[in-house]
């Protein structure tokens, strides 16, 4: 179990910010997000987005623990 | 140094007063504010996101940065969170050091990092409904003279 | 626009808030402080003489061609004369424009000429005694990129 | 007679900051003052010092009236 978290456009394309879910890597957290919702899952995948696993960014596979929280982050805007 | 991140209204002069307080040794103190703009009611609100616990963490390491690059003796940031309107203050910086070129140029690049590149997804609610902005062309060739610089 | 000469210290916190409120069409506000250095005792108080009517007018001269030239849509100088002690306010600018590359550069240039060709005269009383202070190499070439890039 | 303001080393190196002083023109002016006080004649006529008739910086002769204020501004600090 995974903690996902959505930020900004990909959080309102999802329909949701926060779920929990069960993967021990990171492609397989993906697999799981595309199988639920195809378009979310091209998103995901899309140029721009970056993946933060515990508040770090991650480039390419990551295990993930039940306790990991997994953040999909689009392009950051600045404030 | 403080880095905070809040989802209620500040008084920027109330945070000028207290980064002023009792420096004997600071010769100068630039501070920056960014307010909401109405653009003649084109953004009747701004909508930040942060990724707390991550923005705040980015910000603080620019922040350290800035303090070693410029020898600054103290920095201040406060950003606003979540929904913002017109006139009120969206970010606040404060940079104090011996001399003013330093203190200037410290405000100024942390600035631009905190428009272009600190994690921040921002949203725009306007007449035509709300939407998502992305850094403009200025704010990345601002963020990019530090670069160069540096 | 407001320049004011005071010989009362003022609280620049007051200022920034009075300066920002009711904004609605203002993104960015860049303000200094200058405050008073105690450089570890060697600086026990400073005193500034300035010319009435004929400093005020300058300055006023100079952020008139700052609002032309930067694009402002506000000023606000206040500077203190006679005997400053350590930790004081000396001189405060804020400059409101659209955006924030117009306010910091023209805060900036305000104070580069505030600090290098304004009509005043600077004494410091230290250990040794009171000496009057020429402006430095610095404030000069500081003061100077303006005229090139103008 | 005009009003004569020093400032900065000036005043201090002549004790005195305003005085009237009873001159037809800035010239006239010149010489009753070093005629009074040498040192300070020399200092007035020093490089950088400038002088200002009524607010506005004169260069070369002037003339005064009764009403006029005359200021010697020896280099200017800043701020």
């Amino acid at each position: 179990m995974a903690r996902v978290l959505l930020f900004g456009r990909l959080a309102d394309q999802a329909g949701w910010r926060e779920r929990e879910i069960e993967a021990a890597d990171l492609s397989t957290l993906r697999a799981s997000l595309s199988q639920a919702d195809p378009v979310l899952g091209e998103a995901l995948a899309g140029p721009g987005v970056q993946v933060a696993v515990d508040k770090t960014i991650v480039r390419g596979e990551a295990a993930l623990s039940a306790a990991s929280e997994v953040a999909f982050l689009p392009p950051m805007s600045g404030g | 140094m403080i880095v905070t991140l809040t989802d209620q209204p500040f008084e920027p002069g109330v945070l000028v007063s207290a980064f002023c307080a009792g420096r004997e040794e600071t010769g100068a103190v630039a501070t920056f504010i960014g307010l909401a703009r109405a653009e003649q009611g084109a953004a009747r609100a701004l909508e930040l996101e942060a990724y707390p616990g991550f923005t705040d963490a980015a910000i603080t390491e620019i922040a350290q940065g800035a303090v070693t690059r410029f020898a600054l003796q103290d920095v201040h940031i406060v950003h606003r969170v979540g929904v913002i309107t017109p006139g009120e203050a969206i970010v606040f910086v404060a940079t104090a050091a011996a001399h003013r070129r330093e203190a200037f140029e410290a405000c100024d690049y942390l600035m631009d990092y905190l428009k272009s590149r600190a994690p921040f997804w921002k949203k725009e609610h306007g007449p035509e409904g709300p939407r998502w902005i992305e850094p403009t062309a200025r704010d990345r060739t601002d963020a990019q003279r530090w670069d160069q610089e540096a």
